[in-house]
């Protein structure tokens, strides 16, 4: 019983796991850039979210309908005055500009709402503490499932719009060679612009999710990251689907190592990723699409 | 009708100036041979024209205005389309992606995915196959027909040639001579001389970034292009 | 006259696309053989596995009469068969004589003044000695196929593979190629050369191979393949008749 | 016509420079006698970051392989100190095999690590060094999750405990750029930089991928552990979350970037810049990072290649004679 | 200067001026524990702003202050900074083991006196490598805080208040002081007669505590008792909630020492139980700057924010530091400072600290005190906490019983 609720527990913790690694994977994957400030802009949006709450007394998730416009617009100008400059500079440079952005981001927000720790669980009411009990031993809550619901949304949501429409035909155009779409007509940058501006939504989306589930502050940020970027590269660089069961597998893998001992939990996330990798089958099924080089 | 007026078009790569001073204009429905040695500017300059390598000095103008500060995808739209050297086709995407990533913001007109493969047969059956793994020849078609979708007024093409095998490059001329009728301009940059001066009305010839010839084909002997071409009078190797 | 390179039986297959179909291809010291083909016959293809860039579905391969199927790249550079790539691959960073001097230490194991004699050698032979300290990046294309034949040839090859080096070359250029590439032949180095342009083809080559759909249709003296109606029909079309 | 040129290696102002380089490295070693311990520490400060941030060029700047898991080392570097001097190895002794042990771990993961590639290497090595960590964790003798200190250097006098930790890591630093410079200047160097650029290229060129790679990595496994082992008898407390922590190699990111990736004085320029950034303003708490976050926006911007661009750009000749260039002869 | 002449530094300086540097964490992970710190730096450099007179000589006093980030490398880099380049002659250090191990580390091989707290003494004492029969392990470094003891003592007085099945669910992490507990409390709470059901050390920063909390409702824990960091706390305790375990006595540590904690759990935060080392009912006095337990509370939320444990042992530190300084007789003299410690006796606004007496020479081991936190009646805060157990220190006033939690 104990194995059959650690699965369950797994499946609904990949859930946030992808979710915050969606965003991740939208830009590492398919932009491919590596963005370190992904967890503090997460932590950006749940303390926009906070502070909605608080001023204006509505929920978590309704703040959600004022917040999200207001961080695609900060994603969008984001990249159009920061993000497509470094991109110019090569293929590292996009790293020093989001490592710089991802201190600026935590120690503004230390500077502005002091260390206090905060959470939005407490306005979010019984989503954050209610479940449904399926027996004494395994119980499913409503958190988990509504948050592994959003991943699944959000990120089939993306996976379709990148697979099927022209939009997301013009994305991938954009990421493999961004000079040459421009020269078929895509304007390159307002693209590149308008999916930073997907991922930083999804990445508060990711943040609300992890304030109502614990409690954050100003220095969270990094704190998930780690796992994101797991997930991306366990479900294979520029699918998010692929990124979605990444998450799984490794909410899997930490809560089955925990129930063999908790000591084992991260850990055994970390020694599958590693066997993902290191298996020849495993890389060549969820890397090939991008990093091979064919001969 | 003039369509694209080039003025004192001057380009450089850092310290290197590469295009020095170059004026010429093109009228609607002309063929236009650019032909000129190993590092001329033949390229620098269709990029700049194409808004892909910035103008330092000069002016461009364009159906009538200048496309100073026009960024490269708007000047697709406004129908200059530029193959580039090299194809640089999207290497993830198939045949028919790339064809398809051109045509979302094109302009209407004759070509569409349908007519582009009819022109190209040889695409046909490559539709679903990753343009990394194409060979040579098949890029460059790809390439020329993902410029083909933009529907294009005035088409840049960076070696037309290069590449393909003879009966491909048949093919295209023989795609070059429809789009003639159809009234698209064309400047090509082509090292076939004989292709070159059979197909295009006129030739301009640089050197070093400047105009060393420009003349109609006709009546044009090979002596002068060859002139023209070193900045010397030199014999025609055997 | 024995082969250095010779391919026997090659096949390759990517997923259920067959690009080669059982080819046989030799080439002997001191010849030059010339591979035409429509686009997508398969030519790159052969000359990567001859090169070792990819291994074939079935067949061996073999260099001076070892069989090299399982060798790696490098080593068969090392062991003498330079290749040049259809799309240039310049190391961009570097400058054209770095680019050179790779080639030329670590392919042809040349050390101290040796090295640089060849390098500058190898550069003067390909007119690329005005551009030796640009960075490569910065080159047009045609300067980049030239750096690409340089770099071959710095390699010491016993036999090189070259791949669309003249294409887009104006005529005074492909004839400076081809004194280039006949100083090769002279140097007992076999040569096999795959090129669109064939009447600069016929100018260097004892043999010419004419391929199609992964088969060699013709293979022979170039006149007699350039004769063949099978050829014609299939690679030159009408132009030739 | 081919006698007409030649390839030259150095300049004479290139030359003059080297030895300058050279003389002044070996200058430092006097620091101790003649100035105050805070600045021999503060030496001794730098040249550990230092040592990381040529590391880290080593791999991404030359290999082409971005690493976000060389903490990986330097705690390991760190922590095998701490098993040495626990099983009596004096402390200086177990600094030196501590880094060789690094040297060695790289050996070990190179065979998994090095088949991944660009975006799948970084994040690899990443979970190698958290998945470190924890095992490190997990071992109560080493501390465990609480952290430990090195004991055994207190028996000396603080003045020459610090004077000796100077030295060693001035030694080990040296040893680094000397080896770097090695691997440049000799035929290696232009071979590396092909990978970096086009791995199947280089291949067709003779060059042997593999082993050149390897040497990168577990050099830099090598610098990077000492780097670690040295912090530790810089710091004399470790705890598994911070000297595994990712921070390292941001700072290293930071470090080559603002100096310029990809050049043998980049990363030197870079630690000196981020050392006087943090000894200048790192009591202004948040303020601080959040200037030291905009230094890394702005050098993006405006300045991609690095510090070390603005001299290169200007200077008419090198300063190191690693790479070749074409003169006329005589 | 240089090798072997460092003893004209502490000459050439001006005879009159005593540097103190003060190291906490401002950012980082434990920033929260720094946060009062600007404040009772502030009421410590007022009282200091005349100087010390000792020994006759009228000494003016520098307080340096500085940044940890959380970090022990960096804790140990301004801690080397403030001895090397600023030549402190006493150094306080508060909040954390990752601030506070490093820089006695550093203090003690140089040799520069230092004064620490809020580190259970265990995880500094035995943390920093002494042995268990040592008994004066360091020379230049001292210490006062808590220790096991004190939440042994603590709890085996407090949890009888509720009746239990005696049956403690425990949640002790793999880190400094999870360690710490799992090696000293287990086997005292046992000696008490309480059976403690142990998942397992678990990882800082992990997200699913499914294992842990099937484990507790399986063994039916009417107590709780967890020290783990805040986040891994709170969603510990949601998903404690979401799956049904609620124990009679949540009784936890390390997290929950600041109101914002409790607050940010909504609901459910309300009825823990934590400790205590200081709130303003506490009826001390600070000998530095003559401010007592109440005045210190007040003052600080003048400042706008709810007062926090913190604020006692910070402005402890500085009355240990002017007292230490005052006894050596020549605060010049490192060692002779050093010394000093070892028979020091200070009254502090957590109570009086004796050196000399405690568990070992370096250590004085402070009291704690059992409180729990309910909603505050005050409707300036949310949260409020009050004592309701005080035998490590009767002189305290409690003023509830501890409640049953309920969910
Ligand atoms: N990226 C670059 N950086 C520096 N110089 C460059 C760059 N690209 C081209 N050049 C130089 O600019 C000049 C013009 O080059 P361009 O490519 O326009 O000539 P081209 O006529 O197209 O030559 P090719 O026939 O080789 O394609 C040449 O000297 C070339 O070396
Ligand atoms: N990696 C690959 N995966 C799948 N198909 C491939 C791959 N590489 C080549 N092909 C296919 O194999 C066929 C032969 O390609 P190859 O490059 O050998 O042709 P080629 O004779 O060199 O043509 P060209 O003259 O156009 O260069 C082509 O149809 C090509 O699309
Ligand atoms: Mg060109
Ligand atoms: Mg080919």
């Amino acid at each position: 019983m104990n194995w059959v609720n650690a699965v369950i527990q797994g499946v609904l913790l990949g859930g946030l796991y992808a979710l915050f690694a969606c965003g991740l994977s939208l830009m590492f994957g398919v932009m491919r850039i590596i963005n370190l400030a992904h967890g503090d802009i997460a932590v950006l949006g749940a303390f926009l979210v906070w502070s909605l709450t608080v001023h204006t007394g509505i929920g978590p998730f309704w703040a959600l309908v004022p917040a999200l416009p207001i961080m695609l617009i900060l994603g969008y100008v984001l990249h159009r005055t920061v993000l497509a400059r470094s991109l110019r500079g090569g293929p590292l440079t996009p790293l020093l500009t989001t490592f710089g952005l991802a201190i600026v981001i935590q120690n503004a927000l230390l500077q502005a709402y002091n260390p206090d720790v905060r959470s939005l669980g407490g306005a979010a009411g019984d989503i954050a503490t209610g479940s449904w009990r399926i027996t004494g031993q395994i119980s499913l809550s409503y958190l988990g499932v509504l948050i592994l619901a959003t991943a699944v949304l959000v990120l089939g949501g993306l996976q379709l719009m990148l697979r099927r429409t022209a939009f997301g035909r013009e994305m991938r155009a954009t990421a493999q060679d961004a000079d040459t779409a421009t020269l078929v007509g895509v304007p390159a940058s307002s693209v590149y612009a308008r999916a930073t501006a997907i991922a930083v939504a999804t990445a508060t989306l990711a943040g609300v999710f992890l304030g109502v589930r614990s409690i954050f502050d100003a220095s969270s940020g990094p704190t998930q990251l780690i796992f994101a970027f797991e997930a991306v590269v366990i479900g294979g660089l520029g699918s998010l689907w692929g990124t979605l069961w990444g998450g799984m597998v490794l909410g899997v893998a930490q809560t089955i190592g925990a129930t063999i001992d908790p000591q084992y939990s991260i850990l055994a996330g970390h020694l599958v990723f590693l066997i993902v990798l290191a298996s020849p089958h495993g890389r060549s099924l969820l890397g090939y699409r991008r990093e091979g080089r064919p001969a | 009708m003039t369509l694209l007026r080039v003025e004192n078009v001057e380009a450089r790569h850092g310290l290197l100036q590469a295009v020095r001073g170059v004026t010429f204009g093109v009228t609607e429905g002309e063929i236009l041979a650019l032909i000129g040695a190993n590092g001329a500017g033949k390229t620098t300059l269709l990029r700049t024209v194409a808004g892909a390598h910035p103008l330092s000095g000069g002016l461009i103008s364009y159906d009538g205005s200048y496309l100073t500060g026009v960024p490269a995808h708007r000047r697709v739209r406004r129908g200059i389309a530029y193959v580039p050297e090299g194809r640089r086709l999207f290497p993830e995407f198939t045949v028919e992606e790339n064809l398809l990533v051109a045509g979302r913001r094109a302009r209407s007109g004759r070509w569409n995915l349908t007519t582009v493969l009819e022109a190209f047969p040889a695409l046909q059956p490559l539709r679903g196959r990753l343009a990394s793994r194409l060979s040579g020849g098949q890029q460059q078609a790809t390439a020329i027909a993902r410029a083909l979708m933009t529907n294009p007024r005035l088409l840049l093409i960076d070696e037309v040639s290069l590449g393909l095998s003879p009966k491909a490059v048949e093919e295209v001329y023989a795609c070059m001579t429809v789009l003639r009728e159809s009234g698209t301009t064309v400047i090509l940059v082509e090292q076939d001389l004989g292709r070159a001066l059979s197909t295009a009305g006129r030739v301009i010839c640089l050197l070093e970034g400047r105009i060393a010839l420009d003349a109609k084909t006709e009546g044009l002997t090979r002596d002068e292009v060859v002139t023209a071409y070193f900045g010397f009078h030199q014999a025609r190797p055997a | 006259m024995t082969p250095v390179l010779e391919g026997r039986g090659l096949s390759m297959r990517y997923g259920d696309l067959q690009v080669l179909t059982g080819v046989d291809f030799a080439v002997s010291e001191g010849e030059a053989v010339g591979i035409v083909g429509p686009n997508g016959a398969g030519k790159t293809t052969l000359l990567n596995v001859l090169a070792g860039a990819v291994r074939p579905s079935a067949g061996t391969v073999s260099f001076g009469g070892r069989d090299v199927t399982r060798t790696r790249p490098d080593q068969r550079c090392r062991m003498g068969v330079g290749r040049a790539f259809q799309v240039p691959r310049p190391f961009g960073g570097m400058t054209v004589l770095e680019n050179v001097v790779v080639a030329a230490s670590y392919g042809a194991g040349l050390r101290g003044t040796a090295l640089y004699t060849k390098a500058v050698e190898v550069l003067d032979d390909c007119g690329l000695t005005e551009l030796a300290n640009r960075r490569a990046e910065s080159l047009g294309l045609l300067h980049r196929k030239r750096l690409e034949l340089a770099r071959c040839l710095a390699t010491g090859p016993r036999v090189v593979l070259l791949d669309e080096i003249g294409a887009g070359l104006t005529d005074a250029e492909a004839a400076e190629l081809v004194a280039a590439v006949r100083q090769i032949k002279v140097g007992n180095t076999a040569i096999v050369w795959i090129e669109h342009i064939v009447h600069v083809l016929v100018q260097v080559v004892d043999r010419l191979v004419c391929m199609d759909t992964g088969r060699v249709i013709a293979d022979g003296s170039p006149g007699e393949v350039l004769g063949d109606a099978v050829v014609i029909d299939a690679y030159l079309g009408k132009a030739a008749s | 016509m081919t006698d007409q040129w030649t390839v030259r290696r150095s300049g004479r102002a290139t030359k003059i420079s080297s030895v300058a380089m050279v003389a002044f490295g070996i200058a430092l070693f006097a620091v101790p006698f003649g100035f105050r311990t805070d600045v021999v520490q503060q030496l001794t400060t730098l040249c550990t970051l230092l040592m990381m941030a040529v590391m880290w060029n080593v791999l991404a700047g030359y290999g082409g392989l971005v690493s976000v898991g060389q903490q990986a080392y330097i705690g390991f570097g760190a922590y095998a100190t701490i098993f040495l001097t626990q099983h009596d190895v004096t402390a200086y002794l177990a600094v030196v095999l501590a880094a060789l042990a690094s040297g060695v771990l790289a050996v070990a993961l190179a065979p998994l690590l090095l088949r991944l590639r660009g975006g799948q290497f970084a994040v690899g090595t990443w979970v190698v060094a958290e998945a470190l960590a924890l095992l490190v964790a997990l071992d109560e003798d080493l501390g465990g999750g609480t952290g430990v200190s090195l004991r055994g250097l207190n028996t000396i006098a603080p003045d020459w405990r610090r004077a000796y930790t100077y030295w060693l890591t001035l030694g080990f630093t040296l040893l680094l750029l000397a080896l770097v410079f090695l691997l440049l200047r000799r035929r290696s160097g232009a071979a590396i930089q092909a990978i970096r650029d086009d791995e199947e290229a280089a291949a067709s060129l003779g060059v042997r991928i593999m082993p050149l790679k390897f040497m990168l990595f577990v050099l830099a496994g090598f610098g990077c552990g000492a780097a670690g082992a040295l912090t530790l008898a810089n710091t004399l407390f470790i705890q598994p979350q911070s000297i595994f922590g990712v921070q390292w190699s941001a700072y290293m990111l930071f470090m080559v970037l603002v100096g310029g990736i990809g050049t043998y004085e980049g990363p030197i320029l870079g630690a000196i810049l981020f050392f006087l950034l943090q000894d200048w303003f790192a009591q202004y708490g948040a303020w601080y990072l959040i200037g030291l976050g905009a230094v890394a926006i702005a050098f993006a911007l405006f300045l991609p290649r690095g510090l070390w661009s603005l001299a290169d750009d200007r200077l008419p000749f090198r300063l190191l004679p690693v790479g070749y260039t074409l003169r006329p002869a005589g | 200067g240089g090798l072997g002449s460092s003893d004209d530094n502490s000459k050439n300086q001006a005879k009159s001026a005593l540097k103190i540097g003060f190291v906490s964490p401002r950012t980082g992970a434990a920033a929260g524990f720094g946060e009062p710190d600007a404040y009772v730096l502030e009421l410590a450099k007022k009282a200091l702003a005349s100087g010390l007179a000792i020994g006759g000589t009228q000494y003016d006093i520098q307080i340096l202050d500085r940044d940890s980030q959380s970090n022990p490398q960096r804790s140990a880099q301004v801690a080397n900074d403030l001895i090397n380049s600023d030549q402190v002659d006493l150094m306080l250090t508060t909040s954390t083991p990752e601030t506070v191990n490093p820089v006695s580390d550093a203090c003690e091989a140089a040799g520069v006196p230092c004064v620490s707290t809020v580190v259970p003494w265990e995880a500094w004492y035995f943390g920093r490598g002494a042995k268990e029969t040592d008994k004066a392990a360091y020379k230049f470094t001292y210490h006062f805080c808590f220790g096991v003891e004190q939440f042994h003592n603590m709890y085996t007085h407090e949890w009888p208040q509720v009746p239990t099945n005696k049956k403690v669910g425990v949640m002790w992490p793999n880190d400094s002081d999870g360690n710490a507990i799992r090696a000293a409390l287990g086997p005292l709470l046992k000696q008490s007669g309480y059976t403690i059901v142990d998942p397992g050390a678990y990882t800082d920063g992990t997200n699913d505590f499914s294992a842990q909390i099937a484990k507790f409702k399986a063994e039916n824990c009417e107590i709780f008792n967890a020290f783990p960091i805040p986040p891994d706390f709170a969603t510990f305790w949601r998903q404690a909630a979401q799956q049904g375990y609620v124990p009679k006595i949540a009784q936890i540590a390390k997290t929950g020492l600041f109101p914002s904690q409790v607050e940010a759990l909504g609901d459910i935060g309300i009825g823990l139980a934590g400790g205590a080392y200081w709130t303003p009912t506490y009826p001390y006095k600070s000998s530095l700057t003559g401010v007592d337990s109440k005045g210190l509370g007040d003052g600080y939320q003048g400042t706008g924010k709810q007062w926090n444990q913190q604020l006692g042992p910070s402005l402890a530190l500085f009355d240990v530091a002017a007292a230490v300084l005052k006894a050596s007789g020549n605060p010049k003299d490192k060692p002779g400072v050093a010394n000093a410690m070892k028979t020091l006796s200070v009254d502090t606004p957590i109570g009086k600290l004796e050196w000399g007496k405690g568990p070992n020479a370096n250590v004085v081991a402070t009291p704690i005190l059992g409180g729990q936190w309910i909603k505050s009646a005050d409707p300036k805060y949310k949260v409020d906490f009050v004592l309701v157990e005080n035998s490590s220190d009767p002189n305290v006033p409690t003023a509830a019983k501890l409640q049953e939690y309920k969910a």
